[in-house]
């Protein structure tokens, strides 16, 4: 069983654009996480490649077979919906049993995929109830079981751990993630999270605006943002966004001047570049060090104390504000001022298009 | 109730529908035609000519006995109603309705000067409970041109048969001369004609199917042979069959068939379709009564419109205002008798300007045979309703005939023995 | 219409009761007070006149006073008279070819026209509008299609040169007749309350069927139905209380004939009751027919619990 | 689902045919109602052909009580669906929504109350309203169908279908119980309301039986009284484009009265979606 | 304005007890942090104190004044329910409006409340709108809104934030916290986001099966979490458990023996123990290093990429599984064996019950 391949993918609602030539190869087993701002079109990207809406224009390939032109019940592909979308008066039983039946499947076969699905998600004692009896995160994983027995060519997840509790929410991440090591079936899988997006894919593609901005592996994402959206969309805490201007000097590398005046010489080869640029900063690239040790001052505004990290909220003399993430137990206090250290060498700048220096050098 | 000094208004309750649109506003009766229009007129013509009654019409629709019903238990009937005389006894029993002896006789209406008929209809236990305003029966109507196809014609009048045989016997000449069949009868969803017609032949054999008004006698041999007669007819395709009312009209008006068995009310009708060139009865209507099929006696059975003043507490002006009213309703029974229907009132039979109307001459027999059942006779409309089915099913085939008339002396018989 | 929450808030505000009671005992008097209205309508115009029938139905009754306690005679009566078992019969039969006909055809009208476009509103509109006459010109339209002298249905079976059916003379056809008379009359009832249901039932779930590969059959039975399960229920009970009661078209087309084929319970009632004066027997004969209706009604209710399982 | 399935042709042509067979007997009704009674008493195949004529609705609006009974109609029909919709909606709320002891039972005996013939409680309630003088007046003709439990099944049945957090919501905005219902749920409840309103209009303007023998005063006559009254006898033969003109004068109303509910539905539909 | 107290509610649902005896009470303007897995009870929670639910014990105080006899309306709390519950047929205005308008708020001063709370939550171009017309994030905020402009004695908040997309999730949280600062009303907030509930809470309540493991700062629960429970359930990944024997030596402290017979010394005192412990390590303080060079050697199960860190899985000899954090560009490989150290200082001991014997020393 192949891969998945989108070719110029448009989509109208009415007349509002809503998927505007998207393209995308997912090879076969590929684990693709879709992250995006709501409202960017995650899932009617899922909805047009299920089958759900039709396409205004582009093609939709599944293991090199065309099937734009199919129902979304030829397709192969299994959906776990935004709002799961139990059948109310079928049991958790019938419920995944439903689709099987409809393409056959032999008793015994059906038992057992059941069985074995439900032992995987942890409901065996939920088998027999009906969706209203259950509670927020139950249905969650009822509607994955239903997804997981059917054995589709592929798996599209709209953001199905969102109601799950913390604890509840890695177990799953986790099956999820072993159980496609097991089958090996391409997945797309949307949502909004860092961590499930970081640790579930193989690639991750970044959607805004009806458009795709990205597509790369977690690292790659997270290293080399290819704009300044995707840089501050990854990560959280955000990216800081710095407004800098590029200044003589450096040598090899570019050195940026901050509002206030302050160097920084960043690891992106130098070019003769005029007007505004943006330096993107990861929150971990400031390091925190005694008042007036470090590249310049700033006072503390206010301090997330997350027990493994700590944010730290800081105000520039500039008027920037900026985030650093030190260790447990940082010793800062609101309002006391401390030095930071820009780590150059992790810098991103951003030319006015948004489009990463350090990329296109 | 009478204000202060305003006219007396009194409540008249009838059927005969509405026809405002021509006639809301006319006084003048003599350009008045049909039922609706007649009365419509007369009553304007009252109120314009008694300033000091007020005549407020409540129009129902026919027959309007479940309306009457309902007012009389709520308590507040209305003055005058129309109502069949077969039915005076369900209401007059009960003191439903007042006797007007005294009244009528108040404003000079004299019940010796009713017709036969009309005296008979509207008299129970000695007392005149109604004002008789016409009788009507069902009469032969005759489509000319076809009798005269099928030589039944003979010096300008059609042949009447005089007998069963030649009833019969007519019939096949007739079908046989124009392919067409010799009767038109309504049969379908049919209320009545079944049971008048057996009535009429039943008066005619002398049968005393109601010698006790709470029983009726029809296992006998005079019913069986009436039955019989129609079943032949029926079998032998000497009349039509699955037709309605309206279909039945129409088929006479079409010239589908000879004679039609109808009431007199269709007179005005036919008579002007008769007119009417290129329509199939033109110049070749006639209407003659029943012809008497058996020797006992000549009869037919008929019932005759009314009106009655229901039991009410009433001011002694009201009432005297109800009598002018029945006094002019009487007056002028020679406009209403142009409907068609026979006058009830001797005078106007006599008067020449009755018999000038079209056909009346033809008909005038009937104001000596026409016959209403005994007076003590209850639940008319349910007992004709009744005979009517199960005559039906006798004569298309459903039942034996003797079983039927078995059945419909049964369930009469059980309306009327359940009677409070 | 604000007088009728103020008691409820006087109450809510007044001193403080035992923990618990307060908050049950307020939605208690609440929930009364919104019941309340129709309660007292219910009694004095149903429950009251329905009690005196019973009781007027022990007696011998005339519709102008007189009155003669009787006790069970009415009924003894009732089951004796042939007429009445007939009637009962015909109403029944009438029942089983009405009701399901009206049900399935409203459901698949209300499936075939459950959309947005345009035509769909106008062939709602017209499937509607026969519900829009009153008996009388209904009967009357029919008339002329069954009539076999010159009717609609006659002059198609002339085409195929086959004799004409007296629908509405012949024992075997003028009940079937007029059930199709009443199918063609009632059919906008169940297809507005099936439309209402279908839209209340969720997208998603048939996105999920479809992705499920349930064709449309299948979506139809496994999804679509027992979605709308409650509403049919409401329909089949609703149709059972309407057409037991059927009276106007068997008076008007056939007056119960030939041979009281076609007689219903209603109508036998009427002939009773308002022609012959009977009223105690035409009240025992209704309490059968309301002991029929309600029997028949909660046979559905009982049969869907069955199925619901829960 | 906007892939087409097997079969859909036959579905489509099926409809056709049915709407034609819907279709047929009223457009029949309107020719027959633009035919002179005359014509008529011949046969009704010259409805197929001119001359067509006006007549009868003039004789219908030359009558001058046709309004009277006309407002009448509309008077009681409207007074009824108002009253309906107004007890049902406020019972079936409380039967839904609000605990209080006795309440299943009650309801199942107002269930019970569907199967109330009218011709068993119809003579006493004739009695009764004769003994409070309600006969002929407007509270007389509607009274009777505030009565029908129809409304109150419906509603309830709607209302426990309603997702329970909007009323709670609304508690905890400070709105009484009242106030919930009248601006919350009542307004979410239209879909249902309008086809509740469609039914009890209709079936109140159609209504034949009690308003005969309540309104005996042609003063108080409804429509359907109305125009029965001013057929004459054997209406149907000698008067049938009269008859039939009535019919169509006598829908009119419903039809607009369906039109405005319809749009209702379809916005329910709207905000439910 | 008081804060909140109860005292011994209990709260069943037929024979189902969903509110075991919960004592909480929470100071005036205090902002408190319901954490707990799903179905524990933290719904239920909210609906008793806001009314919706009768309780069956206990008695419930604002401000010092007795209020569960008192209808919802009166009690003077606004609640954002996990489903919104927005009046569908009203525009965003008229939601937010109802709620003053039944307690006879000024017309002008409504208005100056919605606008204020619509600038605040960036929704002024949307006030006109149904809610049908609005996106998930967008309903979320209304929800909000319609809380806030009511200006209640208490805030209830039940997930508020689970379906917005991470970037306006960091929004809106910290608008919360700056609401909470600025209006200074006590706040009491249900999820099961970790980061929301260390950053936001004042104070954390985690419920565990109808009951309240351990009210505390977030700190005291991630540093000392009072069960085994609250330890694993707070803090992502979760704190390794690793069944331990207590065995004599290590001086003051406990000294415990893992499965395969290694040595860890803790910081908890020590004292005559018998029976099996549970020792419990946050992934950060096991630290990776050369195969031999720590305490025991492990095999890298697998590893997750998070960008600014990375967990990696290992399976010990003994067979238990733990994970660790390591820094962004851990240089670790899948299958590879490592050493790993324990930071015994670090570590909690757990007794049969679950009980932290560190705390209760
Ligand atoms: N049926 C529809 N009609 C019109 N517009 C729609 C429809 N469905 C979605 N949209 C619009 O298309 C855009 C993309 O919607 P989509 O649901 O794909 O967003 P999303 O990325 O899934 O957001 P979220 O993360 O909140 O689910 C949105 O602006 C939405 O308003
Ligand atoms: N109306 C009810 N009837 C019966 N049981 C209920 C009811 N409401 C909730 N429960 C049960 O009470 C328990 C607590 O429910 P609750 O909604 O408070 O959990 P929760 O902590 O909010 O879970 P989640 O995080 O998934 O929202 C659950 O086991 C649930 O099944
Ligand atoms: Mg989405
Ligand atoms: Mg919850």
């Amino acid at each position: 069983m192949g891969g998945v391949s989108l070719r110029g993918i448009c989509k109208r609602f009415g007349d509002a654009l809503v998927l505007d030539n998207v393209s995308l190869e997912i090879g076969a087993g590929e684990f693709v996480v879709v992250l995006g701002p709501s409202g960017c079109g995650k899932s009617t990207l899922l909805r047009v490649i299920a089958g759900l809406e039709t396409i205004d224009a582009g093609e939709i390939e599944i293991g090199g077979e065309r099937i734009d032109h199919l129902p979304p019940g030829k397709r192969g592909v299994a959906m776990v919906f935004q709002s799961y979308a139990l059948y109310p008066h079928m049991t958790v039983r019938e419920n995944m049993a439903f689709g099987l039946d409809n393409i056959g499947v032999s008793r015994t076969e059906t038992a057992r995929r059941i069985s074995d699905a439900a032992r995987m998600l942890e409901m065996e004692q939920l088998l027999d109830r009906r969706p209203a009896a259950l509670s927020g995160g139950q249905r969650q994983r009822v509607a994955i079981g239903r997804a997981i027995v059917k054995e589709p060519r592929l798996f599209m997840f709209d953001e199905p751990l969102s109601n799950l509790d913390a604890a509840l929410r890695v177990r799953t991440r986790q099956e999820i993630a072993s159980l496609h090591r097991r089958i090996g079936t391409a997945m797309i899988f949307v949502t909004h999270d860092q961590t499930e997006a970081m640790t579930l894919a193989d690639r991750i593609v970044v959607m805004n605006q009806r458009r795709i901005e990205q597509v790369g592996t977690p690292l790659e994402i997270y290293r080399n943002p290819a704009t300044a959206f995707v840089a501050s969309f990854v990560g959280a805490p955000a990216m800081n966004m710095l407004p800098v201007t590029a200044v003589p000097g450096g040598g090899a590398f570019q050195r940026v001047a901050l509002a206030d005046g302050a160097m920084v010489d960043t690891a992106v080869p130098a070019a003769s570049r005029k007007g505004a640029l943006q330096l993107g900063l990861r929150p971990e690239a400031v390091r925190l060090c005694a008042a007036g040790a470090g590249d310049m001052d700033a006072t503390v505004a206010f301090v997330e104390f997350l027990g493994d990290k700590t944010h730290v909220f800081l105000s520039l003399a500039g008027g920037d504000r900026i985030v650093a993430v030190a260790g447990a137990t940082a010793p800062v206090r609101e309002g006391e001022t401390v030095g930071v250290r820009f780590d150059g060498g992790d810098a991103h700048l951003f030319d006015a298009d948004g489009r990463n220096l350090r990329i296109m050098a | 109730q009478r204000a202060a000094n305003g006219p007396v208004e009194i409540t008249l309750q009838r059927f005969f529908g509405a026809c405002d649109a021509q006639y809301g506003a006319s006084t003048d009766v003599a350009a008045a035609e049909g039922e609706c229009a007649i009365i419509t007129t007369l009553v304007n013509r009252f109120n314009a000519q008694n300033r000091d009654v007020h005549v407020k019409v409540n129009i129902v629709y026919w027959p309007g006995y479940d309306q009457l019903s309902a007012a009389l238990a709520a308590g507040d009937p209305p003055d005058l109603v129309t109502m069949h005389q077969s039915v005076i006894s369900d209401y007059s029993l009960r003191g439903l309705i007042e006797p007007l002896d005294a009244g009528l006789k108040s404003v000079g209406v004299d019940p010796t000067g009713f017709t036969p008929a009309a005296r008979a209809g509207v008299t129970r236990g000695g007392h005149v409970y109604a004002l008789p305003f016409d009788n009507w029966a069902m009469l032969w109507h005759v489509n000319m041109n076809l009798f005269r196809a099928a030589g039944l014609v003979h010096n300008g009048k059609p042949v009447m048969p005089r007998s069963p045989d030649e009833l019969l016997a007519q019939a096949r000449q007739f079908t046989r001369a124009t392919g067409k069949p010799y009767l038109i009868q309504s049969m379908v969803n049919e209320p009545s004609a079944y049971a008048r017609n057996l009535f009429t032949f039943l008066l005619q054999q002398d049968s005393d199917f109601f010698a006790d008004p709470r029983h009726i006698k029809l296992r006998t041999p005079q019913a069986h042979r009436v039955l019989e007669l129609f079943k032949q007819l029926y079998d032998e395709g000497l009349t039509t069959k699955n037709q309605d009312y309206t279909a039945a009209t129409a088929a006479f008006l079409n010239g589908q068939g000879g004679v039609y068995l109808v009431g007199t009310w269709m007179i005005g009708t036919y008579d002007q379709a008769a007119r009417q060139r290129g329509s199939p009865l033109a110049g070749g209507y006639a209407v003659v009564p029943y012809p008497q099929l058996y020797p006992a006696r000549d009869a037919t059975y008929a019932d005759g419109h009314s009106w009655v003043v229901p039991a009410a507490q009433r001011s002694p002006e009201k009432t005297r205002a109800i009598f002018r009213l029945l006094r002019f309703l009487k007056d002028n029974d020679f406009e209403w008798s142009r409907t068609g229907h026979l006058p009830a009132y001797a005078a106007v039979i006599a008067s020449a300007r009755w018999r000038a109307l079209p056909h009346r001459g033809d008909i005038v027999r009937l104001v000596d045979t026409a016959t209403p059942l005994a007076p003590g006779v209850q639940r008319q409309f349910l007992v004709q309703q009744i005979i009517s089915e199960e005559m039906e099913s006798a004569i298309t085939g459903q039942k034996p005939i003797d079983a039927a008339l078995a059945d419909a002396e049964h369930r009469v018989n059980d309306v009327l023995f359940n009677l409070l | 219409m604000e007088a009728l929450d103020i008691p409820a808030l006087a109450h809510e505000a007044d001193a403080v009761p035992p923990r618990g009671w307060s908050a049950a005992a307020s939605e208690a008097r609440a929930g009364l007070l919104f019941v309340a209205p129709y309660l007292i309508v219910f009694g004095v115009l149903l429950v009251y006149p329905l009690l005196s029938g019973i009781w007027l139905s022990l007696h011998k009754a005339d519709l102008f006073g007189g009155a003669r306690f009787i006790g069970v005679e009415n009924y003894a009566r009732l089951f004796r008279d042939d007429i009445f078992r007939q009637a009962v019969w015909n109403t029944c039969t009438f029942v089983v070819l009405t009701v399901p006909a009206l049900t399935v055809a409203g459901l698949v009208l209300a499936l075939a026209l459950n959309r947005a476009s345009r035509w769909s509103a106008i062939l709602r509109g017209l499937f509607f509008s026969s519900s829009v006459l009153s008996v009388t010109i209904v009967t009357l339209v029919w008339r002329m299609v069954l009539i076999p002298d010159g009717g609609l249905i006659a002059n198609l079976l002339a085409l195929a040169h086959l004799p004409p059916v007296p629908f509405l003379s012949d024992t075997r056809f003028a009940l079937p007749a007029v059930a199709l008379t009443t199918v063609w009359w009632c059919i906008g009832l169940p297809m507005m309350l099936f439309l209402a249901a279908l839209q209340q039932v969720p997208k998603d779930l048939y996105e999920a069927a479809a992705l499920d590969n349930a064709g449309w059959w299948r979506t139809l039975w496994r999804i679509t139905l027992p979605s709308i399960r409650r509403t049919a229920l409401v329909v089949v009970v609703i149709e059972v209380i309407l057409q037991f009661q059927l009276f106007g078209q068997a008076q008007i087309m056939t007056l119960g004939g030939p041979n009281n084929a076609s007689l219903p319970i209603v109508l036998f009632i009427y002939q009773i009751g308002f022609q012959r004066w009977d009223i105690g027997y035409a009240a025992a004969a209704s309490e059968i027919l309301f002991c029929i209706i309600l029997v028949a009604a909660m046979a559905q209710f009982f049969a869907s619990r069955g199925r619901e399982g829960t | 689902m906007a892939h087409a399935r097997p079969g859909r042709w036959i579905a489509v042509a099926a409809l056709a045919v049915a709407a034609l067979a819907m279709a047929a007997p009223l457009l029949w009704t309107l020719l027959l109602s633009l035919k002179s009674n005359d014509d008529l008493l011949r046969g009704t195949a010259v409805a197929f052909a001119p001359p067509y004529t006006l007549r009868n609705y003039g004789d219908i609006l030359g009558h001058s009580a046709v309004f009277g009974w006309l407002l009448n109609s509309t008077i009681v029909s409207l007074g009824v669906t108002a009253g309906v919709l107004t007890l049902s909606s406020l019972a079936g709320y409380g039967f839904a929504r609000l605990r209080f002891p006795g309440r299943d039972i009650i309801f199942i005996l107002v269930l019970f109350g569907l199967a109330i013939p009218e011709q068993s409680v119809i003579i006493a309630r004739h009695q009764m309203f004769s003994a409070l003088g309600l006969h002929n007046s407007y509270g007389g003709l509607i009274f009777p169908g505030l009565a029908a439990p129809f409304g109150v099944f419906l509603m309830t049945q709607y209302f426990r279908a309603m997702p329970k957090e909007l009323e709670e919501a609304a508690w905890l905005d400070g709105a009484s119980r009242f106030k919930t219902f009248w601006r919350i749920l009542l307004p979410l409840s239209l879909p249902a309301q309008a086809t509740l309103g469609i039914f009890t209009f209709l079936s109140t303007w159609n209504d034949y039986w009690w308003p005969l023998i309540s309104a005996t005063n042609s003063s108080m006559y409804t429509l359907t009284v109305g125009v029965a009254s001013s057929q004459m006898n054997f209406a149907q033969t000698n008067g049938l484009g009269f008859l039939m003109a009535q019919a169509v004068f006598a829908s009119v109303p419903i039809l607009i009265v369906y039109v405005i509910f319809q749009r209702y539905i379809v916005a329910g539909v709207r905000a439910a979606a």
